[in-house]
């Protein structure tokens, strides 16, 4: 009996938004009578923190204190529309839907200030609440006075709306050419594993991982997607299934007890790099977070589990089961590939070529 | 201040801390509120002979039982608008394809009365013979899970295809070819709320839903297409939801609560069990993927063929969607110039597949990170330097021929391995994403295909 | 729809005893673990409960050498228990399970839906205890083997076993605090220096290894003795593992619960 | 039946098998503990009975008659957190928020009994409690904030 470390890596890239297009956020905007703002959007908050981020994106550029904007996603009677928070939209598409309606809503309070401070709207600036003149900071309106001033003295009301789409696009059909994507992201995980090869099991010691997120708008919730997402690929990569002998439609967990959702037990050392390779698209350079995080693990450690005990186990999850089926294929000098010419071709035992009848057209897609 | 890049508290952080934040599942309970219940199919795959609901309808504290002849619609794609054809009733009819497939629902006084009742529903079945290995999709012999057998048609080919340069001359002048078979599981998203709803009838008779949907829009849409009725007889209410991952966006709950509603005029909740939403409901699709490629002694990767089954499970949801994704990540983040893959959406008698976090692309990472992993290995090389040498640079094309603007595969990899205490060699770590020049711009690179719209990225 | 149960909440033994009566139709709940989750979800409409949280039925006595814990005893208050049983014990989900589950409970606790449940039955079977019930004619004591898994129509009271000379556990989980154990092995030598050895997880309730146990009654010779314990039981697939798995497995945990017993 | 719950006595009228978190959520209008699974698996329902964390979801409101019940309502006095919720705050241990109620019962109960755990004792307190959002990073940063300052 014997343990064994091995460390793996792990490259990936994800696109920004649904695939195609065609999918649109929309937002608007209105300041109250005393300068306290409302942000409507429809982006659902999961958790990942979509309130807090349109949040921060509305004070910057509206030029007013976090503290002072509601931010509501409540229902469909007052929040326009969003495709909905998936697909890695929510910071880019629900994001720049806020960014341009409050980019509007910035204008129209600015003419009004403008209106009220009789100075041309282009010669004003706004931050922190307070509408002043450029060069002269002491001429001056808060926010809260020109939002009084639309509403009681010019009879105007300060809003904006704004929408975020990119067409729909169709691949064609023999390339697959077509302009998907919003932008991409890139992620890299340097797993630390150890295997006992008696048992099977493996440890995940350590996650390093370093994500370039574009602009991170809120660091310690782009913080939260990584180390979410790393416990959530730990657990491809080691524990869960809905069908643990797929493609047996039997014998699958039906509470917590028998599915095996990470816990805190399971949780490795985590390490997160955050890398800032502004998007020129992206509310304040921001790329896409969410869905990425949980991709790198699960191959990382696979690449491990080759560096600690020699075998490779491509079917998720590596259970002590299958680890240990590898380890005895090795022993038996059933697991080298077979070499045909210069191919070197792994996997038989799960391939096409072993499963599918001998007329089907499977067979022939990579082998020929 | 800038709020933009500051550590800002939690927009929701206090009312999640004070036990404030109001889900789906916490709204006050509404008077006269019902509970709904579904009857699930017992069987992976059989033919409905019939339905007998009476005696549950019968049961004190029962208020109704509806089929899916009391759905005004009762089947609604996910994909229609974008052409993708419906295939999949919210109630069964004729059939089943999957264990756990709603027949029936039940509203009742309590959660146990309706319980009850759906034991009370006689359902004949003629069970069949279920298809499960997606690898025989084409087999002859396999159960047919649709009268146009089991596999989804992308208008004009079976498969979604990608191809980019030439595939074949690759290969031929590949030194060495690798190739190996990845199995990505399924999972459950499992968030810690289960899916749930309540619909409220209003005095006006709009009704108000409250939703756990990921998508309020999306899932206004597929209830207004159900029920027939326009967007604004409908007051979704959501926007906080306990987690989701992608299993929150199949509107799953809210026809039931509606029609039942409608029936009644009470208002209904129907929250999962956790056991129905680990065993009946939507998963991250269970994948098969193949890839071979040619490679270059001294490390390059030439070309790559990819053969992927994707196990739709019984309906097609947005499989085809996350095929479609899939298929434009399976060079991962390095250049591959040539390029053909063929992804292929397989129905079977597995439950219904969804969106889950990384949808399409998860799946892609892991088998083509694994194959660059064994590729290496194959040549001899060390993983880094084979996965440095092959990463994307400006100007570099993705498999649907987008150029890329600012990639970051070899910064990501650097920071990864400055942090992890890797040593790469001084080579490595001073390569940078510039525009490919010198030893950088192989023979294989020179004339990456262009599209005329997106001009010459390097330019 | 059916009544309500009748809800029976005796407060002192005899009282449980007498509400418990023949148990034909009532439905013993302790700590609720299994029972509520089950009525919850509409898998179990007892008619008549008998709820032995006040019953007072809990506790833990050692006395010249023996030990005797009482049904009602909460999993959790067995942590510094005699061995292999602590160590079972504390392996037992998390702590706000184990001070909700009970010894009773546990004894009488079948397979979950999709894995074993019942951590406490092996090293109870390796400790050589007797169990204590109540019901149709009277009270009466077996030896725990022959009571798992037939104790329709009986209540425990209590379950008492002689100390170990030595004792051994072996366990293995996927490490989560909740899952289910997927396969363990408790061994002891009594002071006679016969050697038990039990397994759980090998079926719907623990096993006792004889054939394992012959051999080390010939002689110490723990990895042959593992050899033979496929011969008492044949374990199961389930959502945790695989009979290949646990057939695997299982002798390579008797060999480490018998390491505490070297 | 009788039940203290943050310190207001309640009458309760169910059936003495209901759960204790059917008859807080749906009879006493208590909605912080959640119905994450009602099998005891994933801790969304724990509260303190008589001090000690117990999954509601598990109890028969019988076995809590006359008991003190503590949920996350009854943690804060007027807008001052407890410091188990103000740890769990400054954090960020919260993303979704539905693990949240059961955790900070949970941290609660073990400050409470061991004012500065190790991190061990954290991982026996908390880890039959699922969190699918944050990979507990934030949820151990927070506890183990607390139990440094203890120290």
């Amino acid at each position: 009996m014997a343990k064994h470390r091995g460390r793996g890596v792990a490259a990936i890239e994800y696109p920004t938004g649904m695939n195609q297009g065609g999918d649109p956020s929309q937002a608007w905007i209105k300041v109250k009578p005393d300068g306290r703002i409302d942000v409507f959007a429809g982006t659902v908050d999961l958790g990942q923190g979509s309130k807090t981020v349109h949040t921060q994106i509305a004070a910057d550029t509206l030029g007013v204190p976090y503290d002072t904007i509601n931010m509501d996603v409540s229902n469909t009677d007052s929040s326009p529309l969003c495709t909905g928070t998936f697909a890695s939209r929510g910071t880019f598409i629900g994001g720049n839907a806020v960014l341009i309606a409050a980019q509007r809503a910035r204008k129209k309070m600015l003419e009004i200030a403008g209106e009220a401070m009789e100075v041309d709207p282009d010669d004003l600036d706004v931050e922190d609440g307070t509408v002043f003149v450029k060069g002269s900071p002491d001429k001056s309106m808060t926010v809260a006075e020109v939002a009084g001033a639309a509403t009681w003295g010019i009879g105007d009301m300060i809003t904006g709306s704004g929408a975020y789409l990119k067409p729909y696009e169709s691949p064609d059909p023999d390339t697959g050419e077509c302009d998907p994507d919003h932008d991409v992201s890139y992620a890299a995980c340097v797993a630390d594993i150890e295997v006992d090869d008696e048992t099977g099991e493996v440890q995940i010691l350590r996650l390093v991982q370093a994500y370039d997120v574009g602009r991170a708008i809120n660091p310690t919730l782009v913080e939260g997607q990584i180390q979410g997402g790393a416990m959530m690929g730990l657990g491809l990569a080691l524990l869960e299934s809905s069908y643990p002998y797929y493609p047996d439609p039997e014998n699958r967990g039906g509470e917590f007890g028998s599915y095996l959702a990470p816990a805190l037990a399971d949780m490795p050392e985590i390490e997160s790099v955050i890398i800032e390779n502004h998007s020129t698209i992206g509310p304040f350079g921001a790329k896409a977070i969410g869905e990425m995080a949980n991709n790198a693990q699960a191959p990382a450690v696979c690449a491990a589990i080759h560096d600690a005990i020699g075998v490779w186990v491509p079917e998720q999850p590596a259970t002590p089961e299958r680890v240990l089926r590898a380890l005895d294929a090795k022993k038996d000098g059933t697991d080298a590939p077979r070499r045909d010419g210069k191919r070197v071709i792994y996997d038989e035992a799960i391939s096409v070529s072993t499963h599918a009848h001998a007329s089907s057209k499977l067979r022939k897609i990579i082998h020929a | 201040m800038k709020a933009v890049g500051a550590r800002l508290p939690r927009y929701d952080g206090l009312a999640h801390i004070t036990g404030r934040t109001t889900f789906v599942d916490d709204w006050p309970t509404p008077p006269g509120m019902l509970w709904a219940k579904a009857l699930r199919s017992p069987h992976h795959s059989a033919l409905i002979k019939s339905i007998d609901t009476s005696a549950a309808a019968k049961l004190p504290g029962v208020h109704a039982v509806v089929t899916a002849a009391d759905m005004p619609v009762n089947m609604v794609g996910h994909l229609e608008a974008l052409g993708v054809p419906k295939d999949e009733p919210y109630l069964a009819e004729h059939e089943v394809r999957y264990k756990g497939q709603p027949i029936a629902g039940v509203a009742a006084d309590s959660e146990q009365i309706a319980l009850e009742a759906l034991e009370l529903i006689k359902v004949v079945y003629e069970v069949r013979q279920p298809f499960l290995d997606i690898r025989k999709a084409f087999d002859p012999d396999e159960p047919q899970i649709t009268p146009d057998g089991n596999v989804f048609f992308y208008d004009p080919h079976d498969h979604r295809k990608v191809t980019k340069g030439d595939v074949d001359a690759a290969f031929e002048k590949a030194d060495v070819i690798v190739q190996g078979a990845y199995r990505p599981a399924a999972i459950e998203q499992a968030p810690t709320e289960t899916q749930a709803a309540l619909v409220v009838p209003e005095p006006d008779g709009r009704l108000t839903v409250y939703t756990c949907t990921q998508a309020m829009y999306f899932t206004m849409g597929v209830l207004s297409t159900h029920l027939q009725l326009a967007q604004n007889r409908i007051k979704l209410v959501g926007g906080t939801v306990g987690g989701g991952f992608g299993g929150k966006v199949d509107s799953a709950t809210e026809p039931l609560c509606a029609v039942l509603t409608l029936k009644t005029n009470r208002p209904v909740k129907w929250r999962f069990t956790r056991e129905e939403e680990f065993l009946y409901a939507s998963v991250r699709a269970s994948w098969h993927v193949e890839i071979a490629d040619a490679l270059t002694s001294d490390g390059w990767i030439l070309g790559r063929k990819v053969m992927t089954l994707h196990d739709a499970g019984a309906y097609t949801r947005f499989s085809s969607y996350g095929a479609t994704k899939h298929s434009f990540h399976l060079s991962g983040a390095y250049t591959i110039p040539n390029l053909r893959t063929q992804a292929y959406v397989i129905w079977s008698n597995h439950v219904p597949t969804t969106a889950m976090r990384g949808f399409g692309v998860t799946s892609a990472s892991f088998a083509t990170e694994l194959q660059m992993e064994r590729s290496a290995k194959a040549l001899g090389m060390d993983p880094w330097e084979f996965r440095l040498k092959n990463a994307n640079r400006k100007g570099d094309l993705m498999p649907t021929r987008k150029p890329l603007e600012d990639p970051s595969t070899i910064v990501t990899i650097q920071a990864a391995a400055q942090a992890a205490g890797v040593e790469l060699s001084a080579g490595l770590r001073e390569l940078t994403n510039a525009p490919r020049s010198g030893d950088s711009l192989p023979e294989h690179l020179r004339d990456q295909p262009t599209i005329a719209k997106l001009g010459d990225p390097t330019s | 729809m059916p009544a309500p149960p009748e809800l029976l909440q005796p407060t002192s033994e005899s009282e449980a005893i007498d509400a418990f009566g023949d148990g034909v139709g009532v439905t013993v709940v302790s700590g609720g673990t299994i029972v509520v989750p089950d009525m919850t979800y509409g898998r179990l409409r007892p008619s008549r409960v008998v709820l032995l949280t006040r019953a007072g039925m809990g506790g833990v006595t050692r006395e010249a050498g023996v030990v005797r814990i009482g049904a009602g005893t909460p999993v959790g208050a067995l942590d510094d228990a005699v061995e292999p049983l602590g160590s079972a014990a504390r392996g037992v989900a998390d702590g706000e399970i184990r001070a909700a589950g009970t010894v009773g409970g546990n004894l009488c606790a079948g397979p979950a839906q999709d894995a074993p449940r019942g951590d406490l039955q092996a090293p109870l079977i390796a400790l050589g205890a007797t169990v204590r019930s109540a019901g149709k004619g009277g009270e009466r004591s077996d030896p725990i083997e022959s009571f798992l898994g037939n104790h329709d129509g009986r209540l425990v009271l209590s379950v008492e076993f002689a100390e170990p000379a030595a004792a051994g556990y072996a366990r293995m989980d996927r490490k989560h605090a909740h899952t289910y154990t997927m396969l363990a092995v408790s061994a002891c030598r009594a002071a006679d220096g016969s050697v038990r050895v039990a397994a759980s997880g090998v079926g719907p309730f623990a096993v006792r290894l004889t054939s394992v146990e012959a051999v080390l009654a010939e002689r110490w010779a723990p990895e042959a003795a593992a050899k033979e314990a496929l011969v008492d039981c044949d374990p199961p697939t389930d959502a945790l593992a695989s009979a290949w798995y646990r057939r695997r497995m299982l002798p390579l945990l008797i060999t480490r619960a018998l390491e505490g017993l070297a | 039946m009788k039940l203290i719950v943050n310190g207001r006595e309640c009458e309760v009228t169910r059936h003495g098998m209901t759960s204790l978190l059917e008859v807080l959520r749906e009879d006493l209008g208590v909605k912080s503990p959640k119905a994450g699974c009602q099998q005891g698996g994933c801790g969304t329902c724990t509260v303190l009975v008589d001090g000690e964390p117990r999954r509601s979801c598990l109890m028969p409101v019988a076995a809590a008659d006359g008991a003190a019940i503590t949920t996350l309502e009854g943690l804060a006095t007027g807008d001052a957190l407890s410091p188990v919720q103000q740890a769990f705050h400054d954090s960020y241990a919260s993303q979704c928020g539905y693990c949240t109620p059961g955790m900070v019962m949970a941290a609660t109960a073990l400050i409470e009994r061991n004012p500065s755990p190790s991190r061990d004792d954290v991982i026996e307190a908390l880890g039959g409690h699922i969190c699918r959002c944050t990979g507990y990073v934030k949820i151990l940063e927070a506890v183990e904030s607390i139990a440094g300052s203890a120290r």
